[in-house]
């Protein structure tokens, strides 16, 4: 079934974010600038803690969509059939935040390559959420093409900061904002930072997040959906065109944010929400660093319809 | 009905209510009972007395269902007990009160039980109190009796619904001598209206026993059985009170008071 | 004054002192209860001083936020209205499971005690059902009752449910056998001894298990909302937690605290009308 | 044949039912807990094969796994000995936090039934404690205990004290006010009544406690293992279900429900053996 | 020490070891004692008789500290009675057995409470085992023993440790005659060796108060105080069995039957 309509004719549908993080904003820029209700819809966002909830929960038809990386779309396959129609932010979002005494430690000068920042980090304890996230994936692989070990340690991301005092980790890879506020209190620094291009071979083509429903959901409610799509495009247009207003109204989400880490949170995540569509080789890319993760069980996943790309061009359309 | 007739020392029994033949009772491997025989007719009113530890309470257990023989037969109305006996009304050596209700309302249980209406229960709930002497208690909980008050809700709560026949434990050894007597005529009065039918009544006390019994059975011996029946052949209705005065009585409890293996005679025996 | 018999209440209190010596303590009855809240105030107040202290004086303080700023943020949430809503999705949340939990919970421990031979059968299938944490279930329990308040309601009941099973079925094992055959023999069918024994006896341990159960009715509803909410305190606490947002956190646990204290005492005080017989012996 | 008195359990399976009934339904002591026993698997049997179906046939299956495939992935542990790794750093959580819980619930239960007031006064304060989601506590856990075993030991220990707490400080309410009275007049001080007549009388709660804290003790390890760490039954289920395979979320699950099931037959063997007076009235 | 000596009707009372003076009881707002004076001298044997629910036990409970009066002051050795009073050692009407504990055990209890050596109590446990009989039962759980087994344990308990002072509620009620004599007897002749000084005793059998005490005091009325208080004047060393026959038996017990408000004799005082 498609969502409702609600009392003023609009139709109502439900989003489920894997987290609740500034990588999510897209969404929230689309909800909060009006921009769903603009194409008829009455969005409601749900955080639902985790991929695996958020799959669950539009397993359960309860929800109409939910917002994640490709990768939890091609595990959730074994369970639901997902479509991926668009790119809502593209790049690894992630950054690598150090402990300020181990960076001071390492002794590498400000200026020192990427290359060189891997390489230093052999040996040291990092923290991620889980090991078959995508972030960790990629750290590994750089990390070990550079040369260097690292002791995984896997934590609830509340935790990190708390670990970072207690001096239980070196480090962790974290979206955003948490490396800005580790930053912003004093206890971490940012070492290696996925906007910024610092993991050698992950660039724009990686770890897009994006809308994802189902097939059966796609092929029944084609207007919802295209509608859906649509009001992502215009809020990401709202991001290139406005970015002022459109940092104004993320902001809402994260008042509790300090401002000045705030204006470093938007300064490194903005561009992100205004990325193009992905192409055919980019979703191939990322399918591919998925399965060789060893994690995956691939299996019936049709990448050309996962990226559904007539549903954006019925979407541009609009 | 199959049950043989039996005529051992009986003035009123008709036919054998309550049997137990060579009924033996092991607690793990302690046997605390062997190969004991025992009639009890229609309407009968049987005095047990015995040792401490001797297997009073034992035999009621049996009879009730409470407990089962190891070996041998306990059969009432021609039936072998089976499960609890539903037909006795059992007034347990231990007082066994339901804590969160109040005198009037345990005795009112029973009353529940076979779904008496309101009016009737209030009605018999205040006779019962008042026969007990427990009308000023009749909301007090079990906590705020006293051990002899505590005894008696648990005589009256049987007493209540009447059931035909009565197996009392010790029912009176806490009660002073003139509650005590008061409860001995309403028990008596109470089977001689037929009531009660029958009487299985467990003491301690040689006068109460003689003064109430048909028939006094002394169990002894380790393990115990029955080592006497003594029909007492006084009088019905008797007048509590003048039993003691009865030209048999002495003889009755000289016979009962060495049958317990007691070798020096005593003053009730006078 | 009057004796402590027939003040359940301090009779309770003095239960392992000699009566004499708690009733000197206690006082009487209304002075008791005043110097008891008098004494629970000023502990209060010195968590929540030593709380400031530590909040604006230690460098642990930025982990645990301190008095002040968490009764600013419970201040704005009370003006936003967000208090109210948090506490009202929450707080029914919680009641509602609590309910169905003690009602399902306590029936099966009732009726798997009295039929004795089935508990005995059944009893590790629950306890390893039991086990489970509750989390790694949350995809399960999403996909069958959607994101509503529902999945919400029914981790609550299952935590609780469990609580009060175990806590009336073990109490089943400790009824007086005598006792249960005495009324038996009065004529009360299986029904009957379940109705006018069992229950009120199980009083004590019923009560047992709604005070373990209660504040893991908050923990279901309040861990339900980390799951996947929109609404609710724990939505709150989670939100604060994921913007490192302390004064938020602590806000939230704040509020779920008195919650569940205001719960606690409206139960301590139905128990101690319900059980006055309790501990005067059978 | 022996008589029922000399089987605590079997007497106690009779508790309300009449006792020949019982006795006739048990069967004697070999047999009946040989049926027992296969009627458990019987029914055990019956959900694998429930389950196989459903997670075969249904849409719903590939959400639930299916013990085919689960038992190939525990096979697929223990060759790989990830099992045996998993299960020693689980268990060793699990049983040091269930020992520290329940020494530190037991005493602090015991002491407080005993100086009832202070009970009293504390009673509200630690209900707020226990009424927290233990989750939200998570970074103070990570600071104060690091990131080893540590935390999630203090984590089960958590989870289990308060329910150990909660059940013998209520037990400690229903002990015979006279009783305690009439052993203190024979010359017993405060620590005599504790040791001769609290503990012996609290052994029926204190199993209760012990009963509802295990699998706590379990659910706090795994809960701590899913909050931070590198190996353990947690981790893997935690892993698993990131990788949204089903398969090795339940061949976890079902590690840890017989990793609890037989710490719980230890657990009820034990208080048959403890328990045999309970039930035969005071 | 203060307490002034007294004199009334004792042959052996040298001084007030126990005083009661004005002594009422309320429990809520039932007055249950009023206005009850009683002194009881040290090395005194005074049985207590009365009514069921008259205050008997309340009585003992005020003097072993269990209970507290309402008004009134409760002394012992010249001193107010506050909180528990560790010098008695009290024979409660119910049976307080720790369930968890064997009749060896239960009896063990007092002795371990004072610290005696492993071999002193198990030869202190045997000799009371065999005193009240229970030899073959030592091993027992309560839940194992019949009524009068488990009071002979509880009796036997408190015997064990030789409290100088005894307080024993109806603690004979529920044995058999043979037993208890032989407790009888064994009570008076720990009296005698002076091994219990003083004793305080309730029960409900007159001839055994008359056969024990050196003074009875009848409890009656509502709310209770002392009705009467009757010297027994037999020579000590008493022969149990021979009480009865003594000249002045009938009238003491005829004094006492009438006390108790009883309208007519019996068999007992003939
Ligand atoms: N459940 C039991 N387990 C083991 N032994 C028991 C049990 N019940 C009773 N006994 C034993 O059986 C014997 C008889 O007990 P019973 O209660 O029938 O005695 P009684 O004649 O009623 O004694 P009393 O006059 O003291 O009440 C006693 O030796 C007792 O120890
Ligand atoms: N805790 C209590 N609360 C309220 N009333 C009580 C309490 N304890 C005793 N009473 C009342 O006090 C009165 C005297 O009780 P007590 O136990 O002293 O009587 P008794 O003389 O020992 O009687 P018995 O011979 O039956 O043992 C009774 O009416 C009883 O109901
Ligand atoms: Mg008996
Ligand atoms: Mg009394």
């Amino acid at each position: 079934g498609g969502g409702g309509a609600s009392q003023d004719g609009s139709t109502k549908v439900r989003i489920a974010l894997a987290s609740f993080s500034v990588g999510h904003g897209l969404s929230l820029i689309a909800r909060d600038g009006g921009f769903f209700e603009r194409r008829g819809l009455s969005v409601e966002i749900i955080n639902a803690q985790g991929a695996q909830n958020a799959v669950a929960a539009v397993a359960s038809g309860d929800v109409q969509a939910f917002v994640g990386t490709p990768a939890n779309a091609f595990a959730a396959a074994s369970q639901a059939r997902f479509v991926m129609p668009l790119r809502a932010y593209a790049g690894p979002s992630v950054t690598l935040t150090l402990r300020v005494d181990v960076a001071a430690r390492l002794g590498l000068p400000a200026n020192a390559s990427p290359e060189q920042r891997l390489k230093a980090l052999d040996g040291l304890t990092i923290a991620s959420i889980s090991p078959a996230i995508s972030p960790t994936l990629m750290l590994r692989h750089t990390s070990e093409q550079a040369g260097a070990r690292i002791n995984f340690t896997y934590l609830d991301q509340t935790t990190y900061a708390a670990a970072l005092q207690a001096k239980s980790i070196d480090g962790f890879i974290g979206s955003s904002p948490y490396a800005e506020i580790a930053e912003s209190q004093g206890s971490g620094l940012s070492w290696l930072s996925g906007p910024a291009g610092d993991f050698p071979g992950y660039g724009s083509s990686y770890m897009q997040i994006g809308l994802g429903i189902t097939t059966g959901y796609a092929d029944a409610n084609p207007d919802v959906t295209s509608r859906m799509v649509r009001s992502y495009l215009d809020a990401a247009e709202y991001v290139r065109d406005h970015p002022d207003e459109a940092k104004a109204v993320l902001r809402k989400s994260f008042p509790e944010l300090d401002g000045r880490v705030w204006d470093q949170v938007w300064t490194s995540q903005k561009a992100a929400f205004t990325a193009p569509v992905p192409t055919a080789e980019d979703l191939a890319f990322t399918y591919r660093e998925y399965t060789e993760s060893g994690s995956a069980k691939g299996g019936d996943i049709d990448l050309d319809r996962m990226l559904a790309p007539q549903l954006v061009d019925a979407a541009r359309s609009l | 009905m199959a049950t043989p007739e039996t005529t051992i020392g009986s003035t009123r029994r008709t036919e054998g209510l309550i049997r137990l033949a060579g009924v033996s009772k092991a607690f793990g491997d302690r046997l605390v009972m062997a190969g004991l025989d025992l009639t009890i007719g229609e309407g009968e009113f049987v005095c047990v007395v015995g040792p401490s530890g001797g297997g009073k309470s034992t035999l009621l257990n049996m009879i009730s269902g409470l407990d089962e023989a190891t070996t041998g037969v306990v059969s009432f109305r021609g039936r072998a007990v089976s499960g609890l006996n539903n037909e006795v009304g059992y007034i347990t050596q231990r007082d066994l009160l339901l804590p969160w209700r109040t005198a009037a309302n345990n005795i009112r249980l029973p009353l529940e039980l076979r779904g008496w209406s309101r009016t009737a229960m209030a009605e018999r709930v205040r006779e019962i109190l008042a026969m007990t002497g427990l009308d000023h208690a009749a909301d007090s909980y079990p906590y705020e009796l006293s051990g002899g008050m505590r005894k008696r809700v648990s005589i009256g709560r049987v007493l209540a619904y009447s059931p035909s026949v009565l197996l009392m434990d010790e029912p009176f050894a806490s009660l002073d001598a003139q509650l005590r007597l008061q409860m001995h005529e309403e028990l008596l009065r109470m089977w001689q209206d037929s009531r009660v039918t029958s009487v299985v009544f467990v003491t301690h006390d040689l006068v109460e026993a003689i003064t109430l019994a048909d028939r006094v059975v002394v169990i002894a011996g380790q393990p115990g059985r029955v080592d006497l029946e003594l029909p007492i052949e006084i009088d019905r209705p008797r007048r509590v009170v003048d039993v003691q005065s009865h030209p048999r009585y002495a003889d009755y409890f000289q016979r009962l008071w060495s049958a317990l293996g007691h070798d020096q005679p005593t003053g009730g025996a006078q | 004054m009057t004796s402590t018999s027939e003040m359940p209440a301090e009779a309770a209190e003095a239960r392992l002192s000699s009566p004499q010596e708690s009733r000197r303590r206690a006082g009487g009855d209304g002075r008791g209860a005043l110097a008891t809240a008098l004494i629970r105030l000023a502990i209060l107040a010195g968590i929540l001083v030593v709380w400031q202290v530590v909040g604006d004086l230690t460098t642990f303080g930025r982990w645990v936020s301190d008095p002040l700023s968490v009764a600013a943020r419970v201040g704005d949430w009370a003006r936003s209205g967000l208090l109210w809503e948090g506490t009202r999705v929450t707080l029914s949340t919680t009641l509602l499971g609590f309910a169905l939990g003690t009602v399902v919970g306590g029936l099966a421990g009732v009726l798997l005690g009295v039929t004795r031979r089935l508990g005995a059968l059944l009893e590790p299938f629950i306890l390893a059902l039991y086990s489970i944490p509750k989390i790694a279930l949350a995809p399960l329990f999403l996909l069958w009752f959607g994101i509503g308040q529902l999945p919400k309601i029914m981790l609550a009941a299952m935590l609780v449910g469990f609580l009060i099973f175990f806590n009336v079925y073990q109490g089943t094992k400790t009824i007086d056998g005598q006792l249960i055959a005495i009324v038996r023999l009065m004529g009360a069918g299986r029904v009957a001894v379940i109705r006018k024994v069992a229950l009120p006896y199980l009083s004590a341990w019923l009560f047992a298990g709604l005070k373990m159960g209660l504040p893991y009715a908050l923990i279901g509803a309040v861990v339900g909302e980390f799951m996947a909410s929109t609404a609710g305190l724990g939505y709150m606490v989670k939100n604060a937690s994921s913007m490192f947002d302390t004064d938020g956190v602590f806000a939230g646990l704040i509020v779920l605290m008195t919650i569940s204290t205001v719960l606690f005492l409206l139960l301590t005080a139905a128990e101690k009308r319900v059980l006055h017989w309790a501990g005067r012996g059978i």
